[in-house]
């Protein structure tokens, strides 16, 4: 069954409940909470178990990054960015590193094109499966979360032979990549990819035409086509409600003008249906994937000789880079003046409205059970909500 | 976009119409006005994607610069108006009328930089910090360092390098001479 | 329950409005005694054999408790798994950093479970601030607030390195060496000091049962 | 010979000590067993022993009154009590427990008898999530009962007795007596509703750790954590037991009592590791549904 179709109001309008009235429950899920995502918490009035009134609090996370970023110098900015947003850092490098190419007048190399693309959809995998593990446990299907954590442990081996690095990888700096691909990687990649694909099949297979899981995330959080612009939803969350904005095509950065692929669109953007398409997204990543491995030039720089990283002094500009992450829109806002350190850095992540507006709209009226499963089904991460 | 920049100026005054990238420009408008541009520029341009909002503290100017980036889906460009607003008690007309999630921003700013957005709903609650005593933390005048020093335990035998004169003494020696 | 009746000094629970202060237990911590020789011996190796972690992720350490847990690492073998409550966890993993807002959370949930419990803290936020040290809402040790048993340094700790941490952990409680509850019990009034010098509004009673 | 009363008490000590430990050793394999399915080595099978002289070894407890404590009192005893009504193994002395004619409608009650008791308890904990917890058991308790009891009464009126020992004896002579080849339908019906008593997936929804954590024991710690522990692995063993009786034949000896109840229990595993969890709306409509039709078709079979 699906939920009949919502109107958004702005939050101005919002109902609140007289708690005085002993009808609600007031009770907080999170921070301490296993059904939360990331560290944040949602104060929940619950009538019956119906959730009638959500108030989401955020700022567990908060680092201060825009501050710490105006206090360093550009190049000491890159430990600090990538922890932005923990499972899928490269988006913030590449950000970064593109807005401050852009504003220095700097031009990467074709191979660093080609490695960044790599990189970005490798952790656009790994991400997507931290995803479907955290969406299928929020349903209590542990054995979802099980294989599919394992398989982004895999992807996970490949950035660690590719970057160094596990989690943090650090990888894309201004001017092109940190290193060059190591001997006999491709190889590797493909295999990776053949047994990732191989299990992404089980997990289709065992949870997509699962009738509980069905019964559990159809019609749940819908979100209407023409909330997407009212909210600035991006991403599979808007390309599930059917528009088919994908800035991978749209601006056209890195190689993906020269890969060849459709963005997905939906038809309905509940639960069920972002799960889906972000399953398609899966596959893409690894069809892309391949794709980058066959096309990749084997030999040639794989980044620009910059000048000294410690006088390295930006004329005076501001940018707005955007890149498309697994949750949307993702973009660095930067500001020079001239000076060798960042006079503002604005970071736009896409859970930034997932996670607040829409959730505090969407939860309404849903089910306590339910609440767990809609947050994942939005795929928000709170770190780049507060940064 | 050039058509738009007159048409902006023309209707709004918009001054120093910049153009970053092919889908990028900038443009600066006199801050009263702000409301009447972000509609306009949704209903009639189809710049109907608020991206950000955020804000640029110009404390040598003594203003704080409002950053509001729009984004036009169909022709796939991207806009960003700037509007100047005094450091000392400033005030921006709030937007969260037109945009779902604009108060959410209005609420960082207010808790960052001390900008108010009057009617804007729920402005005034703690957004990320708890309890915090002292300044808007994102001005330019409040000093991260001395308040971490001030505020939290070190503990001893951390050496803190100044780490430019550590990149230039250890990992690039050449570029010191 | 023996807690309840030997009371040494009530706490002022000054956070809290007046109206509220009868509705909260104002008993401070008191240490206990081990048991002795063998026998403790014995429930420290049963302590030691059953970790059961806390499932609060304070910090961005969090994500690597994740492949901790699955199929790659399998923290279970080794006995260790995740609670959902702190009533009945008995290690509690600090997961990075810790901003004043979460240190609040992190007082209180510490303060909920049930001794001896032990504190597993992170990466190298948590020792000396690591790259936050000039950040104006992480604090940057955080054995000043609450008492930690073994420290995992690194941004992040790899799995292997937890589990290498976890075994260290082993090894104090079978050493006997898990005291952090009564250490906290002891210098309660430090710790009471050093967080209510950072947690500028403390709307909570000064010990949470 | 028929053992004297004192001699009975101390055979039900026994057997209460044996399917102390079988039961403890079942959720250690079964934990283990879950764990291979996710691709994993598992913990330990003796872990539940490490669990609860942990739990009992915490140095300090709190209370929320009287009936937060009677609560997993209760518990253990509506566990004990199941047990000690059914004849664990046929025709043996040490394992018959109590069993007496009639006692099919005391274990039925015993096995509501510990929930109640947990519910009270946990209410008094004050946690919402404990509330809601209990809400939900109780709620869900009511929907499994339906089949569970329409194939219990099948049972009685095929056999003409509400003695389990009679019903054991009935099945005796191999396959083709039992309830399995004879009833079938009330087999289907009562081993749904066992997916609802034992709390795996799909029906998880008491102790729900991403919707609820973890429901009714929320609050509990140290000893009694160690006490409720302890009872989910004789009200576990008992609800095999009985099963066993009912459906499966019972059993002549250990070996088969272990290998029987081994496969009933190894049934819910295996469905919990497959699905996820239903909400508790949608599993009491599913109880009330197809299972509850069983349950009829097998009454009005078990009739003609």
């Amino acid at each position: 069954m699906r939920r009949e179709k919502q109107h958004a109001v702005p939050p101005a309008e919002r109902a609140t409940p007289d708690l005085d009235s002993g009808k609600y429950l007031v009770m907080w899920q999170g921070p301490q909470h296993p059904g939360i995502t990331g560290n944040m918490s949602l104060r929940l009035v619950a009538e019956g178990d119906t959730v009638v009134d959500c108030e989401t609090h955020v700022g567990y996370l908060h680092r201060g990054f825009e501050k710490l970023m105006e206090r360093r110098l550009y190049m000491q900015n890159f430990p600090l960015v990538c922890r932005i947003a923990v499972p899928e850092p490269d988006f913030n490098e590449y950000c970064y590193a593109a807005a401050l190419e852009e504003l220095a007048g700097v031009v990467i190399p074709e191979k660093a094109v080609w490695l960044r693309t790599l990189s970005l959809e490798m952790i656009r995998l790994a991400s997507f499966l931290m995803w479907i593990g955290g969406q299928a446990g929020a349903f209590g299907h542990g054995t979802i979360a099980q294989w599919s954590v394992t398989m982004r442990d895999y992807v996970l081996d490949l950035f660690e032979e590719l970057t160094g690095g596990r989690i943090y990888h650090m990888y894309i700096i201004p001017g092109g990549v940190r290193g060059d691909v190591p001997a006999g990687f491709w190889k590797r990649v493909l295999a990776t990819m053949d047994v990732v694909e191989k299990n992404l099949d089980d997990i289709e297979l065992v949870m997509f035409h699962n009738a509980v899981f069905k019964a559990r995330a159809e019609g749940l959080g819908y979100i209407p086509r023409d909330w997407v612009d009212q909210y600035g939803i991006t991403g599979p969350n808007a390309r599930a409600a059917g528009a088919g904005r994908d800035l991978r095509k749209d601006s056209g950065y890195l190689a993906y003008p020269r890969l060849s692929f459709e963005p997905l669109v939906g038809t309905e953007s509940d639960a069920y249906g972002r799960a889906r398409l972000r399953l398609g997204e899966m596959y893409q990543a690894i069809d892309l994937i391949r794709q980058i491995v066959d096309r990749t030039p084997a030999n040639g720089p794989f980044r620009e000789k910059l000048p000294n990283p410690l006088h390295w002094k930006i004329p005076a500009g501001e940018t707005y880079v955007a890149a498309e992450c697994t949750r949307g829109e993702y973009g660095f806002y930067v500001v020079s003046d001239g000076s060798d350190k960042p006079r503002r850095v604005a970071v736009r992540g896409p859970s930034y409205t997932h996670a607040v507006s829409v959730m505090e709209r969407l939860v309404r009226g849903v089910n306590i059970a339910d609440v767990a499963g809609l947050m994942v089904s939005l795929h928000t991460y709170p770190p780049e909500i507060e940064r | 976009m050039n058509e738009l920049a007159t048409r902006l100026a023309g209707r709004y005054g918009a001054r120093d119409w910049h153009d970053q990238r092919k889908d990028l420009a900038a443009a600066t408008v006199d801050v009263a006005r702000i409301r009447d541009v972000m509609a306009w520029l949704r209903d009639e341009e189809g710049y109907r994607h608020l991206s950000f909002m955020t804000a640029i503290d110009n404390i040598e100017r003594g203003v704080f610069t409002l950053a509001y980036a729009l984004r036009n889906h169909g022709t796939g460009h991207g806009l960003i108006i700037h509007a100047d607003v005094g450091r000392d008690d400033p005030k921006v007309d709030s937007i969260h009328l037109l945009w779902g999630q604009a108060w959410t921003y209005q609420r960082e700013m207010k808790e960052w930089y001390g900008i108010d957005f009057p009617g804007s709903p729920r402005v005034d609650e703690e957004f990320v910090l708890e309890g915090w005593e002292g300044p808007p933390m994102m001005r330019r005048d409040f000093d991260s360092l001395a308040y971490s020093d001030a505020t939290y335990a070190e503990r001893p035998g951390r050496v803190t390098h100044d780490p430019a004169a550590h990149m230039r003494d250890r990992l690039f020696p050449e570029a010191a001479r | 329950m023996s807690d309840k009746r030997l009371k040494p000094a009530p706490l002022a629970n000054e956070g809290l409005p007046p109206e509220e202060r009868g509705l909260f237990c104002d008993a401070a911590p008191r240490e206990y005694e081990p048991a002795r020789g063998a026998w403790e011996n014995f429930l420290n190796w049963a302590r030691s054999e059953s970790l059961w972690l806390l499932g609060f992720g304070t910090g961005c350490g969090a994500i690597e408790l994740r492949p901790l847990m699955t199929s790659r690492f399998d923290m279970y073998r080794y006995g260790i798994q995740p609670r959902p409550t702190p009533r009945q966890s008995s290690v509690f993993v600090i997961g990075g950093y810790a901003s004043v807002k979460t240190l609040k959370r992190i007082v209180r949930s510490y303060e909920q479970m049930m001794g001896p419990k032990f504190v597993v803290a992170l990466g190298s936020c948590t020792i000396n601030g690591g790259m936050y040290w000039d950040s104006y809402n992480t604090i940057k040790r955080i054995d000043q607030y609450i008492p930690v048993d073994v420290y995992i340094a690194g941004c992040m700790p790899r799995p292997e390195a937890l589990l290498a941490g976890f075994q260290e952990l082993k090894r104090i409680i079978k050493a006997g060496d898990g005291e952090g509850q009564n250490e906290y019990a002891r210098n309660f009034d430090w710790y009471k000091a050093n967080q209510k010098k950072v947690i500028k509004d403390w709307n909570m009673p000064d010990y949470n049962w | 010979m028929e053992p004297t009363l004192l001699g009975r008490i101390g055979y039900a000590f026994v057997s209460l000590f044996v399917i102390t430990n079988y039961g403890l050793l079942l959720i250690g394999s079964m934990a283990r067993i879950s764990a291979k399915v996710q691709g994993r080595v598992g913990q330990p099978v003796w872990q539940p022993y490490i669990d609860i002289i942990k739990s009992s070894a915490k140095r300090n407890a709190i209370g929320h009154g009287v009936m937060f404590y009677l609560g997993p009192v209760f518990r253990l005893a509506g566990g004990i009590g199941t047990y000690m009504f059914i004849p664990a193994v046929f025709g043996s002395v040490v394992f018959r427990n109590f069993s007496d004619s009639g006692d099919l409608l005391l274990v039925m009650y015993f096995i509501f008898f510990g929930q109640l008791g947990m519910a009270l308890g946990a209410g008094e904990g004050g946690h919402p999530y404990s509330a809601i917890g209990v809400s939900r058991g109780l709620a869900q308790m009511t929907a499994f009962e339906v089949p569970f009891a329409l194939s219990v009464i099948a049972v009685a009126v095929q056999y003409g007795t509400l003695d389990i020992n009679a019903i054991v004896a009935a099945q005796q002579g191999g396959f083709a007596r039992w309830t399995l080849a004879t009833n079938p339908l009330a087999v289907v019906a009562a081993i749904i509703a066992f997916l609802g008593m034992s709390g795996h997936n799909p029906f998880s929804v008491v102790i729900a750790p991403q919707e609820i954590p973890i429901g009714p024991p929320t609050e509990y710690q140290s000893n009694l954590l160690g006490m409720l522990q302890t009872n989910r692995a004789i009200f576990n063993g008992a609800k095999l037991v009985l099963y066993m009786n009912l459906f499966f034949g019972g059993a002549t000896n250990i070996v088969a009592m272990v290998i029987k109840t081994f496969l009933i229990y190894f049934v819910n595993v295996f469905v919990g590791q497959a699905f996820p969890r239903f909400r508790t709306d949608q599993s009491i409509r599913f109880f009330l549904g197809v299972p509850t039709l069983i349950g009829i078709a097998s009454v009005i079979i078990a009739v003609i």
